[in-house]
């Protein structure tokens, strides 16, 4: 009796043991995988954005920089660099794509969302969080019959963090506060790598098996770019993507 | 005993309230526009001729629960029976609100009978879920066209103004804060994007709803500078608590330097 | 269910009326009408208050409104026309079917019953074509197809469909009347009230015929 | 007799068997019991409702982890959001409205003593009866029922006020299928009002007994057959409403919601509705509500004073009833002061601040009679005495407040702060609650055979008049600073101050409620281990005091009853049943 369950235990310490080499193995080769990094640039003259005046929440008007602060449609970096574009693989993945184990987190920081814009892999935890010393309702409003369903829910000052998963790719949701009815922010659900332009423009995909993908490039603003990339095994690939200011 | 410590309660309830009243312990702050003083002063009379009804029925109630509370093997009515308690209820509460009728309607009238001045001031405000946005007309003095279908909160363009193609619309200046000049009619134009919602700044003595549909027009005159709220008092949602703005009554000279910085952020 | 009677005290100069409920002496009110009937009477009044809500309703709408829409040509007029003669006719036979009744003329109250059954079942078919016609045309409770106020919709379908769920509704009760009268159950009392109610959907429809039909002909 | 009595017996055998006898009951007395009941449910969920509404209000951001167990989506991590503060408010107002004080008074007592006031066996449609209550038992279940889909109770308001409660759920949480419930529960809410008041009016009509002229009716019979007019004409118009807004909702029509309206950035597909119709609609309903609330709560305490003050009330039945009638028309053609700052015209704003300042003068003599009668009189301080008292100070004291809000000019700056909340608390909500009490404490012993404990009746009033006036004239009187109701937290510069009288309001309202559960320990331990009740403990006179305690199934034992006087034969030790040949002593 007693080596019976000796036998048990050893037996499954093992299968353990297996599964975490396996695991890990799988994550070893993951990393040996391709990578795809760019720039995004913006052709032409940024639009004028009228500057955002929260005045009607004084305790927005406090945490913010003293001046108004500015509007976030389009946010263009020093060298012509477009902010806030979501890069992802629309066609060419096996669909096996891990999903991120890491969440993805959105803060409320002086009545904005920051970031501003962010992508998440179905399935993958979103996490939202209110740091300011007023209530905001986050609402999300995918798109009807979409899949993802809509939600709408006030978090007060102090609460513990939202932590949702979204069921269907969809670039991108848009998520607002309608206590604070500028705040405005983007959530891009899709399958496989992703990755975000930094206010430079530069972007990185990483962990993209080698192959030949269809890359696509989302702009709140200015739409979508696509454009066909190839990885070599242990190779980065680059892609530049550049939009035309309207 | 019971009746005893009955009427000690209500008498003590009553000073109470009426201390509160009389010692305004809460009462209404400053007025700041010209109509006020008559609603102010329609209020005061109101609360004599109430507070008088008040303190006389619970005093009244007390004293014959005080009086009364005895065995005894015969009870008498009151002398002259019903008839009296009718007469005083037609005659003396008939005429009281026969008399508030009368002056408040005179009170009610002041406000709200009258034609806007015609120089006033005119003023759009816009009420959503959940901010208030205001529109001056800019130079030109026109207000652009409104176009529900392109108000784009994220774009903030919270009226739906198409600045591109409509010139009116172009020079409009929409703010979150709502300045004017002191001493000058104002002319606002109410109306709202979604739910109702309402417009109330307590120093001013206006209250007035949003009504989805329809552009309400209200005019007052402020008489003193300062900043006061303006606060959402038509439950319209959860944000109903958090929906507010900012009057500032300024000077003519700082008005204008206001309206010159906002209309540089358009 | 429950019995009431009349009888006259035999004990002298002022015949006094007395009445019997559960087998005891009831006041009697000199205004006084069986229960059922006065049961019917006050549900009619508080019925007519539903009516005229949607009706005012329908008012406030159609004042508000720019433009209304007027979809009724002469053929709808027509057959607004022979509804109400037929909703007409049936009160009438209601009518001689309560006479008959009150005079124990089982058989013809029985036929009168049925016609009125009928009346009121042609009506409801010949609501539900202008239904179908309107239907067909592309009116909905949300939809305008000529382009007016879509409110002509909403309150023509809801304030005469109430008024047909009436109407149906009245005929169905007719019937259970018209079974339980057959088998004795049922007394002239209840084809009376049954009368009452039919009556005043007949009534009803004296408001809604002008206000839905004639208001809206172009 | 012994014909009549067999008579009885073919008409209206006592049945068999528990579900017939006490869930399926078509007898008045087991429906009256089973509103009451239903009503002291409702009415102890609503407080509970309040107690986390006054919690959050005065410490919003506070952790409470049992409201966080309780509610995992209203208050994540036991912090409450707005939206759900909302709901709660919403449902309170629905709740106590609808399922308490326009249940309670009228359609608890009124089945349970209406029948036997008037000498008759059963209400006049038994079986209408019992579906009357079962459908607004079917209503309660459905506005319960919104606590528990993932949408959460509406949070428009008890007013549902349109375009927020129609355009469905792009107006925020709470207007999903929430909404859609409390339409239909309140719809079925009026079907069953409907019944009740035909019903009322049908019994007072024709089943009163020989000798029971409309002079010589109990003045809570009076009461209940005014108001089930009131009621049969206002939920009518609360019906079509209630429709009207489901249609809105669900079948796309506008019928309150107009074009051009934007939500999310989204341009809504409706067009040419009119919100303010739905305010006409619904306020042509709600101000007679609140006097359908308290019309019985009149008819209450009348009936309750002459008992313990050994007197008839002032002019006997006939001022009382008038003043009554009067309220009751009247209550009518004064709705649209609850639309002043609404975007109506301002002329129709005094064509309706005028009848609503006359509707005092009828209100203002019912308490002149409850007042004066007390003159020379010989007052027995039992507790159902003194909830009577306590009703008539706290509607003197919300009825000044209406002196306020009656005229357009004082309105424009009170419309919508906490003095309206503190008048209508006072006026419908807790003078009809202690009116309520007082019919408990003065019925309870001919409804279930047992006596009460007066100490802990006394005890209960005490804490409650004292806690609902420490709650309540805050409340009105901090509503002078323009105070907004309706909000979650205070977060206006002005409302900041106020915080301190928040804190005070809500430790009071807890303490308060906390009371009631004195009342319901009285009431559940009486009900299995009080003394048995005499037939007529209060030495009153009216025909339920002249049967045994609880009353046999047909009420009287099939005996003959005939009425010789009215029911105020009082004076001093003395007093006569209305039954009693006796000549009379008082003159009514």
């Amino acid at each position: 009796m007693k080596a019976g369950c000796k036998i048990a235990a050893m037996a499954a310490a093992l299968m353990i043991l297996a599964a975490v080499v396996l695991y890990s193995g799988r994550t070893v080769t993951a990393a040996a995988d391709g990578q795809i990094t760019g720039t995004i640039k913006l052709d032409g003259q940024a639009p004028h954005l009228k500057p955002i005046d929260m005045s009607k929440d004084p305790s927005c008007a406090k945490t913010g920089s003293g001046g108004p602060a500015a509007g976030e449609s389009v946010v263009v970096g020093p060298n012509g660099g477009l902010a806030n574009v979501v890069v992802y693989i629309s066609q060419g993945l096996t669909g096996n794509e891990p999903i991120a184990s890491q969440p993805v987190k959105i803060e409320q920081k002086g009545c904005q969302y920051v970031p501003h814009v962010v992508a998440i892999n179905v399935g993958q935890h979103l996490s939202v969080l209110n740091d300011d010393k007023t209530a905001h309702n986050i609402h999300p409003e995918p798109k009807p019959g979409g899949g993802n369903i809509p939600w709408n829910k006030s978090q007060m000052e102090g609460s513990p963090a939202i932590d949702v998963t979204w069921s269907t790719p969809e670039v991108a949701i848009p998520v607002k506060c309608n206590i604070h009815p500028w705040m405005h922010a983007y959530i891009a659900v899709v399958k496989g790598p992703y990755g975000v332009s930094s206010n430079a423009g530069a972007f990185k995909l990483d962990n993209v098996p080698p192959g030949t993908y269809t890359l696509t490039a989302w702009h709140e603003t200015y739409g979508t770019q696509t454009q066909t990339v190839t990885v070599a095994a242990g190779k980065p690939a680059t892609a530049d993507f550049s939009f035309k200011a309207k | 005993m019971a009746g005893k410590i009955f009427a000690v309660l209500v008498v003590l309830v009553t000073l109470a309230t009426a201390y509160c009243v009389i010692a305004h312990v809460w009462w209404m702050p400053i007025d700041i526009s010209l109509h006020g003083p008559k609603i102010d002063q329609q209020l005061e009379e109101t609360m004599w001729v109430a507070g008088l009804l008040f303190i006389a029925g619970q005093i009244v109630l007390a004293a014959f629960v005080f009086l009364y509370g005895g065995a005894k093997s015969r009870t008498k009515q009151i002398p002259g029976g019903a008839k009296y308690l009718v007469i005083f209820a037609f005659a003396i509460v008939g005429l009281e609100v026969l008399g508030l009728s009368v002056v408040g309607s005179k009170a009610w009238g002041a406000v709200y009978f009258e034609a806007p001045d015609p120089n006033s001031l005119h003023i759009d405000v816009q009420a959503g879920q959940f901010a208030y946005y205001f529109r001056y007309p800019g130079p030109d003095g026109t207000f652009g066209a409104l176009h529900p279908e392109l108000i784009s909160e994220a774009n903030q363009n919270y009226f739906g103004l198409d600045i591109d193609h409509d010139a009116d619309a172009k020079d409009d200046i929409v703010t979150a804060e709502i300045a004017i000049p002191v001493n000058k009619p104002i002319l606002l134009t109410l109306h709202s994007k979604d739910v109702g919602h309402s417009f109330d700044v307590r120093e001013l003595r206006v209250q007035q709803d949003f009504v989805p549909g329809l552009v309400i027009p209200i005019h007052f005159t402020a008489t003193q500078t300062g900043r006061f709220e303006i606060v959402c008092t038509q439950l319209c949602g959860l944000g109903h608590y958090n929906m507010k703005a900012y009057l500032n009554v300024l000077s003519q000279a700082d008005y204008e330097e206001w309206l010159k910085k906002q209309a540089a952020m358009q | 269910m429950d019995h009431s009677e009349l009888a006259v005290a035999q004990d002298g100069a002022p015949v006094e009326v007395l009445r019997r409920e559960h087998g005891v002496l009831m006041e009697v009110d000199p205004y006084r009408i069986d229960k059922k009937k006065l049961g019917m009477w006050i549900f009619i009044i508080s019925d007519a208050c539903t009516f005229a809500a949607f009706l005012f309703a329908y008012g406030y709408m159609r004042i508000g409104a720019p433009v209304w829409g007027t979809p009724f040509g002469l053929s709808s007029i027509v057959n607004g026309v022979v509804m109400t003669a037929v909703l007409l006719s049936s009160s009438l036979t209601m009518l001689a079917a309560v006479r008959a009744a009150q005079t124990d003329n089982k058989n013809s109250a029985k036929k009168w019953l049925g016609a009125t059954m009928l009346l009121g079942a042609i009506f409801a078919a010949l609501h539900l074509r202008e239904w179908v016609r309107l239907i067909d045309e592309g009116w909905r409770l949300f939809y305008n197809p000529t382009g007016g106020a879509a409110q002509f919709g909403a309150t023509f379908f809801s304030v005469t469909g109430l008024h047909l769920t009436h109407v149906v509704t009245g005929v169905i009760a007719l019937a259970f009347v018209t079974r339980g009268y057959n088998q004795g159950r049922y007394d002239q009392g209840h084809v009376e009230t049954a009368g009452l109610y039919w009556h005043f959907v007949d009534l009803v429809w004296m408001f809604v015929f002008p206000l839905m039909y004639l208001m809206n002909a172009h | 007799m012994a014909e009549t009595t067999a008579h009885a017996a073919v008409h209206h055998a006592p049945p068999q068997g528990f579900i017939r006898k006490y869930i399926f009951s078509i007898d008045h007395k087991v429906i009256g019991i089973q509103y009451t009941t239903l009503s002291l449910v409702a009415a102890f969920i609503g407080m509970v409702l309040s107690w986390a509404m006054r919690i959050h209000l005065a410490w919003p951001n506070a952790h409470i982890p049992i409201l966080g167990w309780l509610s995992p989506n209203g208050a994540p991590g036991g912090v409450m959001t707005p939206e759900y503060y909302l709901s709660l408010m919403t449902m309170h107002g629905t709740i106590m409205a609808f399922f308490v004080l326009t249940a309670a008074p009228m359609a608890g007592y009124g089945n349970f003593m209406l029948p036997i006031q008037v000498g008759a066996a059963d209400m006049a449609f038994p079986r209408l009866n019992m579906a009357s209550f079962w459908v607004t038992f079917i209503g309660f279940l459905l506005a319960c029922a919104t606590f528990f889909i993932p949408d959460g109770p509406p949070l428009s308001g008890w007013t549902a006020y349109a375009p927020l409660s129609a355009v469905g759920s792009v107006a925020g949480p709470g207007q999903g299928w929430g909404q859609n419930l409390w339409g239909l529960s309140i719809a079925l809410f009026c079907v069953a009002s409907l019944l009740g008041s035909l019903n009322f009016i049908v019994t007072t009509l024709d089943l009163r007994t020989k000798g029971m002229k409309l002079s010589r009716m109990a003045l809570s019979t009076w009461a209940w057959f005014i108001n089930a007019w009131v009621s049969l004409l206002a939920f009518a118009v609360l019906l079509p409403t209630c429709l009207l807004l489901v249609l809105d909702r669900l079948a796309g029509t506008s019928f309150f919601i107009p074009g051009g309206l934007v939500f999310n950035d989204q341009l809504q597909p409706h067009s040419g509705g009119s919100p303010l119709l739905f305010q006409h609609l619904f306020w042509f309903f709600g101000h007679p509500e609140v006097y359908i609330i308290i019309l019985p709560a009149f008819g209450i305490v009348s009936h309750i004073m002459p008992t313990f003050i050994r007197k008839p009330l002032v002019g006997g039945w006939k001022v009382i009833t008038f003043a009554e009638i009067a309220v009751g028309t009247l209550s009518f053609v004064v709705w649209g002061h609850h639309m002043f700052v609404s975007g109506m015209s301002p002329y129709m704003a005094m064509v309706f601040s005028v009848p609503t300042l006359f509707i005092t003068i009828p209100s203002v003599i019912a308490v002149l009679v409850w007042v004066f009668s007390l003159y020379g009189a010989n007052i027995r301080f039992d507790t159902p005495l003194l909830y009577s008292l306590g009703f008539i100070s706290l509607f003197i004291t919300g009825g000044i407040g209406g002196f306020f809000l009656a005229q357009p000019s004082t309105d424009s700056y009170l419309h919508a702060t906490s003095f309206v909340v503190g008048h209508f608390h006072f006026t419908m909500g807790l003078s009809a609650i202690f009116a309520t009490f007082a019919g408990f404490y003065y019925w309870f012993p001919k409804m279930f055979g047992r006596m009460l404990n007066e100490k802990l009746g006394k005890l209960h009033f005490w804490l409650s008049f004292i806690g609902v006036y420490c709650v309540f004239i805050t409340m009105q009187l901090t509503g002078m600073t323009g105070a907004v109701r309706r909000y979650s937290a205070l977060v206006d510069d002005f409302m900041v101050p106020l915080l301190p009288a928040y804190r005070f309001m809500t430790i009071a309202a807890l303490l308060l409620g906390a009371a009631q559960l004195i009342f319901l320990y009285n009431a559940i331990w009486s009900r299995f281990k009080g003394p048995k009740a005499p037939d007529n403990p209060w030495g009153a006179t009216t025909l339920e005091w002249d049967t045994t305690s609880p009353p046999p199934f047909d009420n009287f034992g099939g005996r003959q009853l005939i009425v010789y006087h009215g029911p105020m034969q009082y004076d001093g030790e003395k007093s006569e049943m209305q039954t009693s040949p006796a000549p009379s002593i008082a003159g009514t």
